[in-house]
């Protein structure tokens, strides 16, 4: 890889986000390690937008259906693992993590794929509204269904497992949720910079251009939206675990605009910009709600400022304007 | 089941559509003329209740604090513009979202901060207190007629300022052609903060008409924002006309969804089973509607010009 | 006589009231450059945009490559061959003039749906494109953002995008617009030996280019075709000089 | 008499929970200070705060922070209270899915975890533990007492609550204890603000009596539509529905309502009186239903702690169990599932010198504990 200085300062950023865990538990503070692995799996779920909003430039406001199906994943697998109950066709559930993690990433792959293959016939503000629209189904439902908890949410009562670890403690978590984003940041960059990828950015920046060569924009466009689904889906999962519970603020229209907020706060279409920004978005919320009451008030204001005067996001400041190639 | 039962929940869904048409209104037209998506809508709403409920309790006129509610959310919105919203026209839509949600944060912990956590207490007028009896045996409360009576006045009102004025005129012309109106010689930076103030004044005054018949409290513009968003998409994004009928269509739907879809289940259910899965269904239905709608006219029933 | 590459037959579009098209039938030839001319609001993009498949018609034939293509979609009849310009340059701007041109050669190649290999070490995809830019003559600027081209490069650009497509016809909307004397004069020597390769549909207003190159010129007014010939016939045509050419001829 | 003895009893304890403990206290209170909820929770917290500046003791700290209604939020806060502010007892959330997503993992981690408010069955039945207890009720209790109350003189019941878990819970613990036959039973959506449609089919249903349950700014829409709708059906609800914290701005379309409560501000005790006029002067408010229920689980902690070190969960929890305090409610104390056994009574709500508040008419139950407690092994 060539040593920019976006390369530079991605390193750092993965650099810093591994220390602080290692950090905590040396000073005793374990609860620190608890935040890393928020950041680093908010992080995962807005790489997952950035595929879809940075690279093919469908501003999805409804990512939060993906990740509260990724989290319902976990917590009904978990759930049926308990009770013993079979789940489906006689299938049982599982604490296996990676079960869980195949099985979100084609449930979110495959919802995604339905929402996006009717969001996509519309374009501008009405792809917009009609991604919410669906995320806002799915929240409903997941608030009157009864079998999971409903508005209540579910429990997961011990963290699922993954072989060879004991995931309840704390870093380890963090390792396994660092170990998938940096995952997931090379299948963005690999993405990227394939033909798939080429065709996709092309799709945002010129749709008439990319219809021109002989590309069909919708197929590129579906297939993106449904990666980027997966991977947010992905997130949920982990999200589930980390807090050992899933509910429906998972699926709410405010944890759609949080993703786009992570991602315009690092840098639309940056590979790093989920993280930098999940990383300021976790550290504001916790020093903000730390220090006043009224931090949402706060937390808006800074979020005005960057949308209005810094517009490429932290890594834009930091490492000036993103090239193509 | 009686037809008159019927008939009156026909009126509610008429009801339901109005109150979503004067929200639906201002935000149709903003896009409309400026091309700008305001999530911050709902919050001048919440403005224009609380102006209402302030000013009703201090004076002991809920039609001075009407007034009020005008002024306050129109005083906002043009503030919001000369701050904020014109350095978003020339942003993607993604820039439009992001800056408007941040401000739904600021107006919504702001509100709070000025008024406290309690909702407040806004009550109907006496002169639109209490029901009326309708043909059919039924009894209908007055105050929502007047808000029907209220709905059709606004839509009134528009279709002349719109048809008839010189700003309808330049309204329109801002509609079809953004680069037209500055040759002709209008004024665009103060066009734009006038209609930015005017559909912060609609979603004020549908705030205070609608907070007398709810709760006037912090949050309580977001859910209808969502369903303004339905409505206007449904109709097409900057048609009034396709406003009013998104947003009729949207309230009927949805009252009749309510009504019927537990009661249709209850033929083949338990009526508690029923109760629940028709209530999950019927707040799932305008939703599947808007789907389908877009799937089969993905730019809404009236597309407008641009969008 | 050869079969025409591309045969329009009979086609009509409605806006409304508005005639847009009305029974035009036009025809492309093997190694020929067929030049449609008119003045503005005549309804030449209506009918470009009818062939490419931007617009659909309302009745009317439309043969490519011996295939109906009239009711296929863009993407479709571009790969089938259909190569186009703009009269406003379509280009993906982020990217360097030489992504841009992969671009054509990958979907020209049909494998856009590769997910892994980074195109930028694809040497098949550099190789190709590189050869295209160097036939429009843009080597040394193929690694620029397509932002910052020219006007005139961006042409050249789209040229080498209909190029690495392996067009079998050319749809070129005003090329010249915009260009100064010296490029199009470069400009039209190049589509004099384009032609070789390709039959070109070109739409033109600059009447030196077009009376240079044009082996038959079509004269739409009003949506309808008033003349086909030969550069001498168009000139010599009554009906063209009070309906269009007037001092040009 | 036996009104001044309870005084002085009071003044008794008083005085000796203003000793040290035996080992400092660290509380975590988590609850909803922003957000459209933020009322019930500023009341949680200034009644804990009340009692725990009444106890006057110097070993206790409290540290607040707010969840703003989101449970990932709460979540995180609770980790954070416990590994880095190394709290020993958690406390303070208002809502069911919140306590949902904190309490079992809290438990698991070893601290108490004592509510305020939230009791969803889930944690009262099988899946009781010892170190969680509820000071407020279980959430059923309120709805069942409207039950109960509702077989006196009504026989066709309308019952309606929101389409989500506590609202299934409200209309299954109705049932329980109504014997009466039912007109309709319906579920509206979460966060609905408008009732025009169910208001039509109470009208058209024939029922003698309206059961509602719809918390905060739903029940202040549905009361304020319906006193304008014409309908002349009395209407009734669990206490929630006319707290204090929506009262004033549901206005006088609430008089006349019907609730059940175990607590009202006309209770006649000293305990009751002196909550009254110390929450008055601090907050020049009256208090509503969540401030004595988080005055109550702080005037438990402070007793447990008087007694025993919350180190020693077992003793603490004992301690806290025999629940040694003077409740506002008058009797007070702890069933077997750590849920409280108390008296619930109907209460109406009455505009008083221009104040709208909850007026008490009878008593429903006596010593009334809840359904699942015999899930319950501890």
């Amino acid at each position: 890889m060539i040593l920019t200085r976006e390369n530079l300062i991605n390193f750092i950023l993965a650099a810093m986000l591994l220390a602080v865990p290692f950090a905590a538990n040396a000073l005793g503070q374990p609860f620190y390690s608890t935040l890393a692995t928020r950041i680093a799996i908010l992080a995962l779920a807005a790489t997952g937008l950035n595929l879809a909003l940075g690279l093919g430039g469908l501003v999805s406001f409804g990512h939060a259906a993906f990740f509260g199906i990724g989290g319902y994943v976990a917590g009904i697998l978990a759930a049926h693992a308990f009770s013993g109950d079979p789940l489906l066709f006689g299938l049982s559930g599982s604490k296996q993590m990676w079960v869980i993690w195949i099985v979100a990433v084609i449930v979110s792959g495959l919802v995604g794929l339905a929402i996006g293959a009717i969001s996509l016939r519309t374009s501008g503000v009405y792809f917009i509204m009609i991604t919410l629209a669906f995320a806002q189904m799915v929240y409903y439902f997941a608030i009157s269904w009864p079998a999971y908890g409903g508005e209540d949410g579910l429990s997961i009562l011990v963290r699922n497992q993954f072989p060879g670890v004991n995931t309840m403690r704390p870093l380890t978590f963090f390792l396994i949720c660092y170990v998938v984003l940096l995952l997931a940041l090379s299948l963005f960059a690999l993405i990227r910079a394939s033909r798939f990828g080429t065709a996709l950015q092309a799709a945002r920046q010129n749709e008439v251009r990319v219809a021109t060569v002989g590309i069909q924009p919708y197929r590129i466009r579906l297939t993106g939206f449904a990666i980027s689904a997966a991977v947010t889906g992905l997130a949920g999962a982990l999200f589930a675990d980390l807090n050992r519970f899933v509910s429906p603020s998972m699926l709410s229209w405010h944890m759609s605009g949080e993703l786009i907020v992570l991602i315009i706060l690092g840098g639309t279409g940056r590979l790093f910009g989920p993280l930098a920004g999940a990383a300021l978005y976790v550290i504001f919320e916790f020093a903000l709600g730390g220090l006043t009451e009224r931090w949402q008030f706060f937390l808006g204001l800074i979020l005005l400022v960057v949308v209005l005067f810094a517009r490429g996001g932290l890594l834009g400041l930091l490492a000036g304007k993103a090239k193509h190639g | 089941m009686t037809l008159a039962l019927a008939l009156e929940q026909l009126l509610n869904g008429l009801q339901l559509g109005v109150m979503l048409f004067l929200m639906a209104a201002g935000l149709t037209l903003i896009f409309g003329v400026m091309g700008l998506i305001n999530l911050a809508h709902g919050s001048l709403y919440m403005v224009g209740a609380f102006a209402c409920a302030t000013v009703a309790a201090w004076t002991g006129s809920f039609w001075i604090g009407l007034i009020a509610s005008l002024a306050a959310a129109a005083a906002a919105g043009a503030i919001v513009e000369l701050v904020v919203i014109r350095r978003l026209y020339d942003r993607d839509h993604l820039d439009q979202v992001l800056a408007t949600f941040a401000l739904i944060l600021m107006f919504s912990e702001g509100t709070r901060w000025l008024f406290g956590s309690f909702p407040l207490y806004l009550d109907i007028p006496p002169l639109l207190q209490g029901a009326v009896a309708l043909p059919g045996g039924t009894e209908y409360p007055v105050y929502r007629l007047a808000i029907i009576l209220a709905g059709a006045i606004v839509a009134f009102g528009l279709y002349l300022l719109i048809s008839r004025t010189r700003l309808g005129m330049r309204i329109r012309a801002g509609e079809s052609d953004r680069e037209m109106i500055g040759a002709l010689g209008v004024d665009i930076r103060t066009l734009y903060t006038v209609v930015f103030a005017l559909g912060a004044a609609l979603a004020g005054f549908a705030g205070a008409m609608v907070g007398a018949l709810q709760s006037v409290q912090v949050g309580m513009g977001e859910p209808v924002l969502i369903l303004a968003f339905v409505v206007i998409v449904i109709g097409g994004i900057g048609s009034i006309k396709g406003a009013l009928l998104g947003a009729l269509l949207v309230g009927v739907t949805d009252t009749m969804g309510r009504f019927l879809l537990p009661k249709i289940l209850a033929l083949f259910v338990a009526p508690a089973q029923a109760g629940m899965i028709g209530g999950a269904a019927a707040s799932m239905l305008i939703y599947i509607v808007m789907a389908v709608i877009l799937a089969v006219k993905p730019r809404g029933l009236f597309p407008a010009a641009h969008a | 006589m050869v079969e025409p590459v591309l045969q329009i037959s009979n086609l009509v579009k409605n806006f409304g009231a508005l005639r847009a098209t009305d029974g035009v039938t036009l025809d492309l030839r093997p190694g020929e450059i067929h030049a449609l001319i008119g003045p503005n609001g005549a309804g030449k993009s209506t009918l470009i945009h009818q062939i490419c498949g931007t617009l659909r018609q309302d009745s009317g034939s439309i043969r490519f490559a011996g295939q109906d293509i009239g009711s296929l979609g863009v993407a479709d009849r571009a790969r089938l061959g259909l190569g186009r310009t703009f009269q406003v340059s379509s280009i993906a701007p982020d990217f360097s003039g030489l992504r841009n041109v992969m671009l054509a050669v990958q979907a020209k190649q049909g494998s856009s749906f590769r997910f892994f290999k980074p195109v930028m070490r694809d040497m098949s995809l550099i190789n190709t494109a590189m050869a295209m830019l160097e036939r429009v003559g843009l080597t040394a600027r193929a690694r620029i953002p397509a932002a910052e081209l020219s006007h005139g490069e961006r042409r050249q650009l789209e040229i080498a995008m209909a190029l690495a497509l392996g067009s079998k016809a050319f749809l070129l909307d005003e090329p010249m617009a915009g260009m100064g004397p010296e490029g199009s004069k470069s400009l039209t020597r190049f589509l004099d030996t384009l032609r070789q390769e390709a039959p070109i549909l070109l739409v033109e207003h600059d009447m030196d280019a077009v009376f240079a190159l044009a082996d038959r010129i079509s004269v739409l007014v009003y949506g309808r075709i008033i003349a086909t010939g030969t550069v001498e016939e168009i000139r010599r045509d009554p009906t063209v000089r009070t309906a269009y050419l007037g001092d040009h001829a | 008499m036996k009104k001044m003895l309870a005084a002085a009893t009071l003044a008794l304890s008083m005085s000796t929970t203003g000793m040290a403990f035996a080992e400092p206290l660290k509380i975590g209170m988590i609850t909803t200070l922003s957000g459209g909820g933020a009322g019930l929770g500023i009341d949680t917290r200034d009644g804990f705060m009340l009692a725990i500046k009444n106890a006057g003791n110097k070993d206790i700290t409290v540290v607040t922070e707010d969840d703003a209604q989101k449970p990932e939020l709460a979540v995180q806060i609770a980790d954070k209270m416990i590994q880095s502010d190394k709290v020993d007892i958690l406390t303070g959330i208002v809502w069911s899915n919140l306590l949902m997503a904190v309490a079992p993992s809290a438990v698991a981690q070893g601290k108490f975890y004592v509510s305020t408010n939230a009791a969803p069955a889930a944690l009262a039945g099988a899946n009781c533990n010892k170190l969680y207890f509820n000071a407020a009720y279980q959430n059923d209790n309120l709805h069942e007492a409207m039950g109960e109350y509702a077989n006196k003189g009504y026989k066709k019941m309308f019952i309606l609550a929101p389409n989500y878990p506590a609202g299934k819970d409200s209309l299954t613990g109705f049932k329980r204890y109504y014997k009466g036959q039912l007109a309709a039973e319906v579920y509206t959506q979460v966060g609905q603000t408008d009732y025009a449609a169910e208001i039509a089919q109470m009208r058209a249903s024939g029922a003698d009596g309206i059961f509602v349950f719809l918390p905060g700014g739903m029940g202040i829409a549905f009361m304020k539509q319906f006193a304008q709708s014409g309908v002349k059906i009395p209407v009734m609800g669990p206490g929630f529905s006319f707290s204090q914290d929506v009262l004033p701005a549901i206005g006088d379309a609430a008089v006349g309502a019907k609730a059940s409560g175990q607590w009202a501000p006309d209770f006649d005790n000293a305990a009751s009186k002196k909550f009254l006029a110390d929450f008055q002067k601090e907050y020049n408010r009256l208090p509503s239903i969540y401030a004595v229920q988080a005055y109550d689980a702080a005037q438990l902690i402070v007793a447990a702690a008087s007694k025993a070190s919350v180190k020693n969960a077992d003793a603490f929890g004992a301690e806290l169990k025999k629940a040694d305090i003077q409740s506002p409610r008058g009797k007070f104390k702890f069933n077997t599932n750590q849920h409280p056994i108390q008296d619930i009574y109907l209460t109406e709500v009455v505009k008083q010198n221009g104040v709208i508040t909850n007026k008490t008419v009878e008593k429903i139950f006596a010593d009334h504990g809840d359904a699942y407690a015999k899930d319950c092994k501890i």
